[in-house]
């Protein structure tokens, strides 16, 4: 049974909800949630290329030739890449400062080609769209919400955006910031136990 | 920085995945068997030494002299996705033998955040030529390394009796994390 | 002819050396008490709370998962105790409550119950925890500080922090028979060495541990603390500092010889303990922690799996 | 039963038991009413078989479900066939067991077949008559053109502990032991035999003409593997594949050269009892004697919970009932009280290694261990050495998880096996 | 042929409008990050040191060569005298280099602030002299003749617990920078009479 615009959409939320439901784009995942902004600014950036990707990539089909398919994807991905850069250090240069080398590595990451390949150059525009902002958003949720856990314990507060924060201190003065969980191996264990409570959920 | 501190800091203390977070999919994707792991870290070997070594030269002589530095990404991409082919095709012609070893895993690297992360590290860090060859390198065996000590430990864990909801991808970044750990004892030793 | 008598009826072989988990667990923890009791006689009641807090709060966590993952209730082996136990062994005696509690979270859940209960854990579930929490409130670890408040009968700077900041010279007031009698700061079952030694010699010769990983840990240590005191007998302390402070003992004995994180044959038993001992001194003398211990365990826990392939030929096979 | 030292540090030391000077003589058991053989063969063609209910059966006839079958046994006593019933022996093998209630004393009779054999003692005839005798002596080991036989070895040592049967004849029956070697070497042409002894009784076996080795008394020395690799390797034969050596129990041999003698089968088997007490005797009973019989001669009473093991403490198997037969290959009867049971349990291995300190073929237990118990059986035969086991049991017996290693490399080694025989079947 | 002949063309026509998409993104951005580089990595740590004055420190500059180097001096103006300058030292701190912004009242010879411009240190650890102000107000008033250091290295400074060497390099560059000051104090008074009014 084909799905609907919104079925294409809404399954980036949980039934393909990456990084737990697709194990890819890992990378981002781990380096960057050391805040919940980060993990934010993250996500769009990442949705701003898949949803341009896909687009794109669905727009052109009829045109790529089978064989050379990858570099044209790659071609496509990477302009997408290179603009949200250059975007993003002309008006949001903290979040870039703070980004770092994973902004340049979205155009690696698995997510994004592999959409590519294996949606938008089989289906219509419209549905590549939604499907391309349905795992976007998905993704961006789940960067967001590692961010979150990991700043709320790793830092004893949380910076949702901008000057919107929450202070673990005001419900319990003496808490001191497990700060564990802001560093590399705090990224993986939070990772994998996220994973395990996401699994322990879908069963 | 001296060469044995460059050498230290990449395999041992900036380890491309355990502390700096790059190429994590093939980290937990072929870690599975130690004998993928090692196919996989000599791959890794191979190509960053050159994508490492190759986008730097292009970089240096030609997006800095023709002010195209805003091209970086799609240059390098470019770059390290026909560099995976034409090793891949060379292989397959002229070494045959070690194509079979590691061929299956060349496709693979392409989308290695670990190598794309490596070239823009090289110029980030603003490496000379022979810095860069020597960081690609080191950086490679680090890789290889981390991914050969996981599959070591991962082999033991896939016949443990693991509770359902942590099996495979779960426990694997949990023991990933505990190996990031370890690797803090040589923090400071540079 | 037809009895309805019901026999027993299993495995060979019939017979059993009677050795078990928890015969072993209680003999480790007997042998520990040997470091302990003099800690708490040194650090008075607050060392016996963190004790007996981390006992029974690692008991404790491995019930919650046995009830929540609905395992058969594995505490009875003892192991979580003994997890509680060496854990406290590291701690300073004034190591607040809360800290005690997620500490031995992190060493019976994440270090080893996740990974599918005894046996299973890749690395030592109580240096793994001690690290983390060290990673998070290095002001709780900070033995100086911690233990400001305690009057002492010796010089109560922690002997490493010494050694680190003012080089080999600072250190000359420690007499090493003063250090091997406990006249020290540090862990609360970690800093009375004879007591060490003699818990560890009995877990040997019981056949409780590798003699082989406590001996090749401890000449580790003393090799390359030796080259590097020869190499700069300013900067770095001798060997005989280093055997005595610290984690080393404790490490020795009753970290590094954990079952489930260790190899079993002999050369990589061999290469383990040097491994371990020679990364211990690399990490005091030259790393960023004060002591290497912990590390050194860890990283010679993940090469385990590696070294421990070095083996003899099986019968039948090869020359 | 608990068997440790104090000090753990050494490797335990598990003794053989060496026959003493002051044996006492065998108890010899009258046959009882009735005898019961296992026969290792499904019970199929029940319609066609050759043996129905209410059949006689002579004393030292053949018995067996299908014609010029190699699996056969020599009813001890003569009798009617009172039942035949399936069951499923060890690692579901599925056999037939013959009840025959045994005629009276007086009114024996013999099968007089291998009366005109005899006269031409060979291998063939030897294969088709004496694989029953006591001892099980295997005869098919000389039809494999593959793998030809080099040497004969004479076991005159127990390869389990607590048993003394093989031992018993090379002290008392050295002269048959002599008469069965020379029948040996003639039918096969194999110029000499080799007779394994304990050191105490190098002097006596001296008189037996074979070149004597002697075993230490430490198990498991006298394991057939271990003889073969540690000390057979100066002979031609081919010790790593395990192949190119007849071996054969000191009491197959007196039971072998009586026969080829006497022309009579003598089909009493000699069993090592152990009561719960610790009392070792030697008792001599007809085969297929049920073990009640032997219980009710030392009036041992057992109770719910108790052990019977038949075999070895290291190698036997454990029984369901008291009825089970004495067969020509139970040296040893272990009576086990339930308080002496040391209990198994269900947890992981703790990779303590006592099993890779004890293991005489330097396999990696702990890690094998791992593989069985997740039912990877292949890589468990590449990887880890599984074939190379020579099933001495020690692993089980020092592991602190108790859990039966042993028991599970029997099943993974039975699995391979028959998955291979399955294929070479089907190609 | 024809397949290759479009796969060329395909590829072709692709990069080429690729590369002309991006470079009229990068022109179109350029000045804008110009600024924001400005902004955002010195302009905060310019404008917590140089807080109340009434120019704009980031437009009223000057540079100074000293050898190869040139460095960047923010000029502050109080009361409508250009008493105060601002400008960057580095130290080698635990993850690479630390900026430090360090700002002096040419008048008093004074040390008015201190504060991180960029470093890569370790998030709540050593980042936190960025982010609390418990080691860099530590540096207001003292004088420019004096040398900083730690406590622990025997100084007037207490280090960030835990974060010792993050707190050693910090103190290193304010070292550098008022060395250089007083170096080139002459050159500066003199600069810096163009401003204010
Ligand atoms: C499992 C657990 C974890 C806790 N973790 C922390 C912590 O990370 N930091 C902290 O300051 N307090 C922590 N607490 C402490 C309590 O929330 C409480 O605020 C504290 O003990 C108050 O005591 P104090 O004011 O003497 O420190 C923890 C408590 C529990 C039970
Ligand atoms: C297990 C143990 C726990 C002890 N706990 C305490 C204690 O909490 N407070 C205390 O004053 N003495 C305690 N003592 C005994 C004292 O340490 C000893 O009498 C006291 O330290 C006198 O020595 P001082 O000169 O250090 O005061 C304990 C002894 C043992 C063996
Ligand atoms: C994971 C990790 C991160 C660290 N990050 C920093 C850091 O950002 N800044 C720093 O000065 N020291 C850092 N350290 C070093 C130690 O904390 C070191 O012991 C400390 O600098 C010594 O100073 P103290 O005497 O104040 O504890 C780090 C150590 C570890 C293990
Ligand atoms: C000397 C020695 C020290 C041990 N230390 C630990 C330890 O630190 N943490 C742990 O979980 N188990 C430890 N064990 C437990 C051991 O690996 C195994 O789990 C026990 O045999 C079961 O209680 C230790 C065992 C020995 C022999
Ligand atoms: S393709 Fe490679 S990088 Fe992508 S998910 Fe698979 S293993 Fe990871
Ligand atoms: S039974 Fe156990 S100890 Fe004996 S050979 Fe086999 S594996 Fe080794
Ligand atoms: S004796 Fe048992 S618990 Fe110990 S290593 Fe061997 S199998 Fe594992
Ligand atoms: S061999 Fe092991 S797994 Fe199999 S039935 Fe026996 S105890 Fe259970
Ligand atoms: S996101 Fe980095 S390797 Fe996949």
């Amino acid at each position: 049974m084909p799905k609907t615009l919104v079925q294409e959409f809404t399954k980036g939320l949980w039934e393909e909800l990456p990084p737990f439901r697709l194990v890819l784009g890992l990378c981002p995942v781990l380096g960057v949630t050391t805040s919940m902004e980060n993990g934010l600014g993250m996500g769009i950036a990442t949705t701003f290329v898949l949803f341009g990707s896909n687009f794109l990539v669905s727009l052109l089909r009829s045109i790529i030739p089978q064989k050379v398919r990858i570099a044209c994807f790659i071609i496509i991905i990477a302009s997408f890449v290179t603009i949200v850069e250059l975007l993003m250090q002309a008006y949001t240069y903290p979040l870039y400062l703070k980004l770092g080398v994973f902004i340049p590595l979205i155009v690696v990451n698995c997510i994004v080609l592999g959409r590519a390949e294996a949606f938008a150059y089989k289906n219509k525009v419209l549905y590549s769209m939604a499907d391309g902002l349905g795992i976007g958003i998905g993704y961006t949720l789940a960067l967001g919400a590692l961010g979150a856990v990991r700043e709320l314990l790793g830092n004893g507060s949380v910076t949702v955006w901008g000057d919107l924060s929450y202070n673990l201190s005001s419900a319990f003065p003496s808490f001191q910031p497990f700060s564990f969980m802001v560093q590399a191996p705090g990224a993986f264990i939070c990772l994998g136990l996220m994973l395990c409570f996401i699994n322990a959920i879908g069963d | 920085m001296g060469y044995f501190e460059l050498i230290i800091a990449c395999i041992f203390v900036n380890n491309i995945l355990l502390a700096q977070f790059l190429g994590n999919c093939p980290f937990l994707g072929t870690s599975k068997k130690m004998e993928t792991a090692v196919g996989m870290g000599m791959a890794v070997i191979f190509v960053l030494v050159l994508a490492g070594t190759i986008t730097w030269v292009i970089y240096t002589f030609i997006l800095v002299k023709f002010g195209l530095v805003y091209l970086r990404t799609i240059a390098f991409i470019v770059v390290i996705a026909s560099l995976v082919q034409f090793v891949e095709m060379f292989l397959k012609k002229s070494i045959p033998a070690l194509y079979a070893g590691l061929g299956i895993f060349l496709p693979l690297i392409t989308t290695n955040c670990a190598v794309m992360g490596v070239c823009v590290l090289n110029i980030d860090k603003e490496f000379t030529f022979l810095q860069a060859l020597v960081a690609s390198f080191f950086y490679a065996v680090g890789f290889a390394l981390a991914l050969i000590l996981f599959a070591g430990l991962r082999e033991r864990i896939l016949l443990a009796r693991v509770p359902k909801p942590l099996q495979d991808t779960s426990i694997a970044l949990i023991t990933a994390g505990m190996i990031s750990l370890a690797f803090f004892a040589f923090q400071g030793m540079v | 002819m037809h009895s309805t008598l019901k026999l027993t009826v299993s495995h060979a072989p019939f017979w059993h050396n009677g050795s078990s988990i928890s015969t072993k667990s209680r003999n480790i923890l007997l042998a520990s008490l040997v470091a302990v009791i003099p800690g708490c006689y040194q650090y008075g009641m607050a060392a016996v709370g963190v004790v007996t807090l981390s006992i029974a709060s690692a008991i404790l966590w491995e019930l919650l998962i046995n009830f929540i993952s609905r395992r058969p209730i594995s505490v009875g082996d003892g192991n979580a105790a003994l997890i509680g136990m060496m854990f406290a062994m590291m701690l300073p005696a004034t190591m607040p409550w809360w800290a005690v509690i997620t500490g031995t979270f992190f060493a019976v859940v994440i270090g080893k119950e996740i990974f599918g209960g005894i046996g299973a854990n890749p690395f030592n579930p109580a240096v793994l925890a001690m690290t983390i929490l060290m990673l998070s409130w290095a002001d709780l670890f900070d033995f100086n500080a911690a233990l400001l408040n305690y009057q002492f009968d010796f010089k109560a700077v922690y002997p490493l922090v010494l050694s680190k900041t003012f080089g080999a010279s600072a250190v000359d007031p420690f007499a090493l028979m003063d250090l091997l009698f406990g006249k020290q700061i540090g862990g609360i079952g970690s800093t009375f060495g004879i007591g060490l030694i003699a818990g560890g010699v009995y877990l040997i010769l019981r056949g409780f541990v590798r003699w082989e990983i406590s001996f090749s840990f401890l000449v580790g240590i003393f090799v390359s603390a030796l080259c590097f005191n020869i190499l700069n007998p300013e900067a770095y302390a001798g060997p005989g500092f280093h055997l005595l402070t610290g984690y080393t003992l404790i490490g020795a004995f009753f970290l590094a010889t954990e079952d489930s994180s260790s190899p079993v044959n002999f050369i990589p038993m061999l290469i383990y303990g040097l491994l371990g001992g020679a990364l211990t001194v690399l990490i005091r003398n030259i790393g960023t922690h004060i002591d290497g211990v912990l590390y050194a365990i860890l990283i010679i826990n993940l090469v385990n799996p590696i070294v421990d392939k070095i083996r003899p030929k099986a019968l039948g096979k090869g020359v | 039963m608990i068997k440790r030292s104090f000090f753990g540090l050494v490797k335990p030391k598990l003794q053989y038991e060496i026959i003493d000077e002051a044996q006492a003589e065998p108890v010899r058991i009258k046959p009882g009413k009735q005898i019961m053989l296992y026969i290792d063969q499904p019970d199929e063609n029940a319609g066609n078989a050759l043996f129905k209910i209410g059949d006689p059966v002579k004393s030292g006839q053949k018995v067996t479900l299908s014609d010029g079958s190699a699996d056969y046994l020599l009813s001890s006593k003569s009798g009617q066939i009172s039942k035949i019933s399936p069951f499923v022996g060890i690692l579901g093998k599925k056999s037939t067991s013959l009840t025959i209630d045994v005629d009276g004393e007086s009114s024996q009779s013999r099968d007089e077949s291998f009366k005109s054999a005899c006269q031409a003692p060979s291998l063939e005839n030897a294969r088709d008559f004496l694989a029953g005798l006591p001892g099980k002596p295997d005869f098919n080991v000389f039809f494999d053109s593959e793998k030809p036989v080099k040497a004969i070895v004479v076991l005159g040592a127990d390869d389990d502990l607590l048993g003394i049967t093989n031992q018993y004849f090379v002290k008392n029956n050295i002269i048959a032991i002599k008469t069965g070697i020379e029948l040996l070497c003639k039918i096969t042409g194999i110029s000499h035999a080799i007779l394994i002894v304990p050191q105490q009784l190098e002097q006596v076996a001296g008189s037996s003409g074979a070149i004597i080795k002697t075993v230490d008394s430490e198990y498991p020395s006298a394991h057939p593997e271990l003889i073969m690799q540690h000390m057979l390797a100066s002979e031609d034969v081919d010790a790593k594949s395990k192949s190119g050596i007849a071996f054969f129990s000191s009491e197959a041999v007196c039971a072998i050269g009586a026969a080829y003698t006497t022309g009579k089968f003598f089909l009493e088997k000699m069993v090592t009892f152990v009561s719960k007490d610790g009392n070792k005797r030697l008792v001599s009973v007809p085969i297929g004697t049920p073990l009640q019989d032997i219980l009710n001669e030392f009036n041992e009473t057992l109770n719910d919970g108790d052990r019977v093991v038949f075999g070895g403490p290291m190698k036997g198997v454990s029984v369901f009932s008291t009825d089970t037969p004495v067969m020509p290959d139970t040296d040893t009867i272990i009576i086990q009280d339930k308080r002496q049971i040391t209990e198994g349990s269900d947890i992981a291995c703790i990779n303590c290694g006592e099993c890779v300190r004890v293991c005489p073929a330097n396999i990696q237990v702990n890690q094998l261990i791992r593989f069985l118990e997740a039912g990877q059986y292949e890589e468990a035969a590449d990887q880890h050495d599984l074939f190379s086991c020579i099933e001495c049991g020690f692993c089980s017996y020092v592991c602190e998880s108790r859990i039966p290693v042993f028991q599970h490399i029997k099943l993974a080694k039975h699995t391979l096996e028959s998955m291979k025989a399955a294929e070479e079947s089907n190609a | 042929m024809n397949d290759m002949v479009k796969m060329v063309v395909v590829l072709t026509v692709l990069s080429s409008v690729a590369g002309g998409v991006l470079a009229a993104v990068n022109k179109g951005t350029a000045s804008q990050i110009e600024a924001q580089q400005l902004t955002f990595v010195k302009g905060p740590a310019i404008m917590s040191i140089l807080e109340g004055s009434t120019n704009n420190p980031i437009e009223d500059r000057f540079k100074i060569a000293d050898g190869d180097a040139e460095t960047s001096f923010f000029v502050g103006v109080f009361d409508g005298k250009a008493t105060t300058i601002a400008f960057e030292e580095f130290g080698k701190g635990f993850g690479g280099d630390i900026g430090v912004m360090v700002g002096v009242n040419v008048n008093e010879d004074k040390l008015v602030g201190v504060a991180v411009t960029v470093h890569t240190e370790t998030p709540g650890l050593g980042a936190n002299a960025k982010d609390k102000p418990d080691l860099v107000s530590q540096f207001k008033g003292l004088s420019v003749k004096e040398s900083v250091s730690v406590t622990k290295d025997g100084g007037q400074i207490n280090a960030i617990s835990g974060a010792t060497i993050t707190s050693r390099a910090v103190c290193v560059a304010v070292d550098k920078a008022l060395k250089s000051y007083q170096k080139i104090k002459p050159q500066l008074q003199q600069e810096i009479q163009q401003f204010g009014k």
